[in-house]
């Protein structure tokens, strides 16, 4: 657990033109946003005010907004969970970091049992706007404590929504969409794109939850990720296109609710479907997607879905091991050469 | 019986508390129960005085029923007991809905919904998919309209040109078509060879006397399981085409060359047959034997055969080149079995002999790889008590 | 069993093991395989099913002697108690 | 008796008619459970009526309630009417909760009642939220926070007490302290059994009451949120109290002596109230009789409000699982 590198400077914001910026400054640039635009939200997490986040998202903030406003929790997971939930019942519109997936195990009581449940339990009468931010992912040689992927989780439970912004635009965009819900939303944020850099536009309007983006048009097979795994399966496409094999590529945005129907869409066009999502295999989140297509596109399939998934092992801490463990794009490619047969 | 615990439907009462004439006020504790909780107190709700006890301790008794008669002061009406109206029971279609996956999405115009079952099944019996249309929900085509479009097509070939002919007559018109187009694009190559069957038809003569005569073998069956043994050294020759690839088949399901009365000829396949007894696969072809000459084959039986074997023996012939029938890569022909001069020994005796013939698709096996193989059904055949 | 009989349950026999065959055209002289067009598995059926009907073990070296109508009939005359 | 100097008639009358409302719709509800009327789980309050009613004095319309499973005698106590308590254990759309939550999960926002909680320990971040949001926009308002000594042993409660004290949050910790964590004696279950001292470890003030003397428990109460409404931050009062029934319906109650039970029997806070009123003069026979027949109609007016209940329509099963507009 632990930062890299100093704070990155601020990019100078033009008026409503695009601004190059990495995925943390996107994330910094809409919670301040929203800090400054609505008394009622505030952030609460470990280390976010005096450390600057550990992945120095919230760097600046403390000083910005103040200690009320952006408040450095013990490491006590469920109660600042818990309290985040009281709080939004309470009508204000916390915004909670917790530092990684790996650490939300310890809150997930609160999350199952109040987030989720209070406004079905109570016959409507309690709503809980809370927004809450996770780091995910491995890739980094954190090793097995550290480098989950639970989106397949999280997505199972009716009554919350999740969101894994891919881009720097997203980060922004679905971090002030999430804000405006009147249901809790989980946005997972992978660890290896906080550096990442994209364009921005400053004035652009919250991203609407539950619709997916094609990242790349394609004729013979859809390939479909989010968050940290789009760079590589864009990758992959490549790849593919010098082989003559046109790949779309689906960037989900958002887990649930899903965006079917645009799955379904291109399946319907490309009759081939890859998913590619870093959960273990078993019960991931690829086999909900998997099934859906199964259930909706039925006919238009000319191979089975595919999926590349983590290896089911607890993540190793050397490179090779770890590199061996997680979906690349090689191993994307071997999955389109598998489906369509060995002359590809 | 009161209800004491979640899931309780029933309880045994195993003492009382008071006796007949006792007086109760509400909140006493009149009996106790055992229940899959434990023992637990009886309260009673009522005041009164108890007049009489229905139930001995030792007896289970379901919830609700009664247990005593308490008469009740005059004074103190309860409230009458609350009738309560039982929740609706869910219109399984509302309920359902909150569980339905999402609803089909409309394939493109010009793309046809058929199984993947249904797209394999079409093209192993070379099914034209264009004239059909599907039984299934919103139209899908499915296995059995496969199988309905392919035994149409055994009773009805093209119907324009000659609308009188027989049923036998319009049958070998399809399979003259089939066997045609066989002949045309398969490059086949031919093999023979003789094979002594006086060791094989000695062992079988024992045996048939030591079986009653329902069990009793026929020769063919032991030249079926020596091709189908023999296929196992020479996989090659059990491969099914699948679309523009030959691909070997695990499974070895050879096709009986079966002629129907009056002309017409199927050959349906004996499942697993290197895996199967004599006795088993004599079983299964006389009831094989006994369908087809019924019409009661089933599709998957015409469509399952990895290679096919043909015997003309009966008719007096000593040899057959068959011709292979697609999507198959081999077919396997046997004769009549004759008395030839044969040395044994370096002496010259007279043996009952059989020729074996092999057709071939060169396209996926070659005479080197043919002939292998007949050596190995007639090395078999020497040694019939492994079969 | 009067031989008539005996010729009733042959027929019946055969008229299993080839129920489109018209038997009462039948010459009782005249090979069975050809007149019927029989394979062995024909012949196996037909000795089968005569030793359901009546109880005779027909040994395969005694096929011969069932080769035409009459033949059957005289065969299992001798061979029933 | 530490009732106060000057004891107002008229409120502890009133004290007392909340002490019998609760006992007679609990014992009303234990009937019901064996005609099979209420299902599922069912954690009555009799015995621990005095911290219900007493509690419930000091605190106003705007202080927050976050209370547990068994939570009935809090329900009444603040006001939420009996039909709709027991409309909601019919499971009746007319419940409090819409037939939804049943015993354990009692809501209702409009008197800031945030619910029954059935995960032990799973109220107490909820309510350090709420009083964080409170002081975040400075609304003058406690939250109270009802728990059992099962609780304790949660790591929800050092967490929750924690972040309560570093952040100066106006929480009301009520320790319901009943002796049994389900079937747990206290002493087998914590090292140390005086709860009270736990605030040590926080900083934070505390207090103990007796829990079956409805006086006592309003006095310290009253003490407890002035503390708290002080802006001094949160505050810990253990109530040792004891409930005369099981702990739920299916409970042998094989961990406890009935000589125990009928020990505290004689400490029944309703007698003790009662007794201390005619000793002062302030209770005659038609009083008790008038309270009696007033609750029994109450009583018997929830019973029927709950039977006539409509039941959901099954249509709305996935009402309320997400708002229904979202922007």
């Amino acid at each position: 657990m632990g930062a890299r590198g100093g704070p990155d400077q601020a990019r100078v914001r033009g008026g409503d033109a695009m601004t190059k910026m990495t995925y943390r400054e996107a994330i910094r640039e809409g919670l301040r946003e929203a800090l400054s635009g609505d008394p009622r939200v505030f952030l609460m997490g470990e280390d976010v005010g005096r450390y600057g986040g550990s992945f120095k998202v919230t760097y600046g903030l403390l000083e910005e907004f103040g200690p009320e406003r952006v408040r450095d929790t013990p490491l006590s997971e469920s109660t600042f969970v818990g309290a985040g939930i009281g709080a939004a019942l309470g009508g204000m519109r916390p915004i909670v970091e917790i530092m990684t997936v790996n650490f939300s195990l310890l809150a997930l009581d609160q999350i199952l049992n109040n987030a989720a449940t209070l406004r079905h339990m109570s016959g409507g009468q309690l709503g809980v706007p809370l927004v809450v931010r996770m780091a995910t992912g491995g890739g980094r040689q954190l090793a097995a404590q550290h480098s989950h992927s639970l989106e397949g989780w999280f997505a199972h439970i009716p009554g919350i929504k999740i969101v894994a912004p891919a881009t720097p635009a997203d980060a922004k965009g679905l971090l002030l969409a999430a804000l405006r819900e009147p249901d809790p939303v989980f946005i997972f944020e992978h660890a290896t794109l906080y550096a990442v850099e994209g364009e921005v536009d400053d004035g652009a309007a919250p991203v609407a939850i539950g619709k997916a983006a094609v990242r790349r048009t394609g004729e013979s097979v859809t390939l479909i990720t989010y968050g940290g795994s789009l760079g590589k399966t864009l990758q992959a496409a490549d790849q593919l296109a010098v082989e003559g094999i046109d790949a779309e590529v689906i960037d989900l945005r958002s887990l649930r609710p899903l965006d079917s129907a645009m799955v379904l869409a291109s399946v319907a066009k490309t009759h081939r479907a890859v998913v590619v999502d870093e959960g273990w295999r078993m019960c991931s989140f690829a086999a909900e997607v998997s099934a859906q297509i199964m259930e909706g596109g039925f006919y238009d399939l000319d191979a089975p879905v595919a999926r590349v998934c983590s290896a089911e092992v607890p993540m190793p801490y050397a490179k090779h091991m770890e590199d061996a463990a997680l979906p690349q794009a090689a191993t994307i490619v071997q999955a389109v050469h598998d489906m369509l047969g060995a002359h590809g | 019986m009161p209800i004491l615990t979640a899931d309780m439907s029933a309880g045994t009462l195993v003492t009382w508390r008071k006796k007949v004439g006792d007086a109760v006020k509400r909140g006493d504790i009149i009996a106790e129960v055992e229940t899959d909780k434990g023992l637990i107190d009886v309260e009673v709700f009522t005041g009164g005085t108890i007049e009489r006890i229905l139930v001995q301790p030792g007896a289970m008794v379901p919830t609700g029923a009664v247990l005593a008669i308490i008469r009740e002061e005059a004074g103190i009406l309860p409230a009458p007991p609350p009738t309560i109206s039982s929740p609706p029971t869910p219109a399984p279609a509302a309920a359902g809905r909150a569980t339905q996956a999402p609803p089909q999405i409309p394939t493109a115009p010009g793309r046809q919904r058929i199984s993947p079952l249904a797209r394999k099944l079409a093209s192993d019996l070379g099914i034209d998919l264009a004239t059909l249309s599907g039984t299934g929900p919103g139209g899908v085509i499915r296995r059995e309209d496969i199988e309905h479009a392919a035994a149409a097509r055994m009773d009805a070939a093209p119907k324009e040109q000659r609308p009188s002919l027989d049923r036998s007559a319009r049958f070998r018109q399809a399979i003259g078509a089939a066997m045609a187009r066989s002949k045309r694009e398969v490059p086949h190559y031919y093999l023979s060879t003789t094979i002594d069957m006086q060791p094989a038809l000695a062992w079988l003569a024992e045996e048939n006397l030591k079986q009653s005569v329902t069990d009793r073998l026929l020769y063919g069956v032991l030249l079926i399981k020596a091709v189908a043994l023999g296929l196992r050294e020479v996989p090659e020759l059990n491969s099914v085409w699948r679309g523009a690839e030959a691909v070997p088949s695990p499974a070895i399901h050879v096709g009986v060359a079966i002629s129907l009365r009056g002309g017409g000829l199927v050959a349906p396949a004996l499942h697993d047959t290197d895996r199967r007894s004599l006795t088993e696969l004599m079983q299964s072809f006389s009831d094989l034997v006994r369908r087809a000459r019924s019409g009661g084959l089933r599709s998957s039986e015409l469509s399952d055969p990895t290679i096919t074997v043909t015997s003309l023996g009966e008719q007096g012939v000593e040899s057959v080149f068959g011709i292979i029938y697609p999507p198959q890569v081999a077919i396997v022909g046997f004769g009549k079995i004759v008395q030839r001069p044969w040395s044994v020994g370096g002496e010259v005796v007279s043996r009952s002999v059989i020729t074996a013939t092999l057709s071939a698709d060169h396209r996926v096996s070659d005479g080197h790889r043919g002939g292998l193989f007949l050596a190995s059904v007639d090395r078999l055949l020497q040694d019939p008590a492994r079969l | 069993m009067t031989k008539e009989e005996i010729k009733a349950a042959v027929l019946r026999a055969l008229g299993e093991v080839a129920p489109e065959a018209d038997l009462t055209s039948l010459a009782p002289d005249i090979g069975l395989r050809d007149q019927l067009d029989l394979d062995s598995m024909d012949i196996l059926n037909f000795v089968v099913g005569l030793h359901a009907a009546l109880g005779v073990d027909i040994p395969e070296s005694d096929y011969p002697k069932l080769g035409t109508l009459d033949g059957c009939v005289d065969y299992l005359a001798a061979a029933r108690p | 008796m530490t009732g106060e100097p000057g004891l107002d008639r008229g409120h502890a009358l009133d004290l007392l008619r909340q002490m019998v409302l609760i006992r007679r719709f609990e014992e009303k509800a234990a009937e019901l459970y064996t005609l099979g009327k209420i299902r599922g789980f069912l954690h009555l309050y009799i015995g621990e009526e005095a911290v219900a009613v007493g509690t419930m004095q000091a605190l106003g319309p705007d202080d927050n309630i976050v209370a547990t499973y068994r939570e009935h005698g809090q329900a009444l106590a603040r006001g939420i009417p009996a039909g709709s308590l027991m409309a909601e254990m019919y499971g009746k759309a007319s419940g409090c909760s819409g037939g939804r939550g049943g015993s354990m999960h009692f809501f209702d926002v409009s008197r800031r009642f945030y619910g029954g909680h059935a995960i032990v320990g799973g109220g107490l971040p909820i309510a350090v939220g709420l009083a964080l949001a409170d002081k975040l926009r400075s609304r003058a308002a406690l939250t109270a926070c009802f728990f059992g000594d099962g609780a304790v042993a949660e790591g929800e409660f050092h967490e929750s007490l924690n972040l309560a004290a570093l952040w100066k949050l106006p929480v009301l910790f009520l320790c319901e302290n009943n002796l049994y964590a389900m079937g747990t004696a206290l002493s087998q279950h914590q090292a140390q059994i005086d709860i009270r001292r736990k605030a040590d470890a926080y900083a934070m003030p505390a207090d103990v009451a007796d829990g079956m003397d409805v006086l006592a428990v309003e006095a310290a109460t009253r003490r407890a949120a002035a503390s708290v409404r002080d802006g001094d931050g949160p505050f810990l009062l253990e109530l040792r109290t004891y409930r005369f029934r099981a702990h739920s319906m299916a409970d042998p109650e094989l961990y406890r002596a009935k000589q125990e039970v009928e020990e505290w029997k004689t400490r029944d806070p309703i007698a003790r109230h009662v007794a201390r009123l005619r000793e002062a003069g302030s209770l005659g026979d038609p009083d008790l009789t008038e309270i009696e027949s007033g609750v029994a109609a109450e009583v018997d007016e929830a019973v029927r409000f709950a039977e006539a209940g409509p039941w959901e329509p099954v249509e709305d099963l996935t009402r309320h699982v997400y708002a229904a507009v979202t922007p």
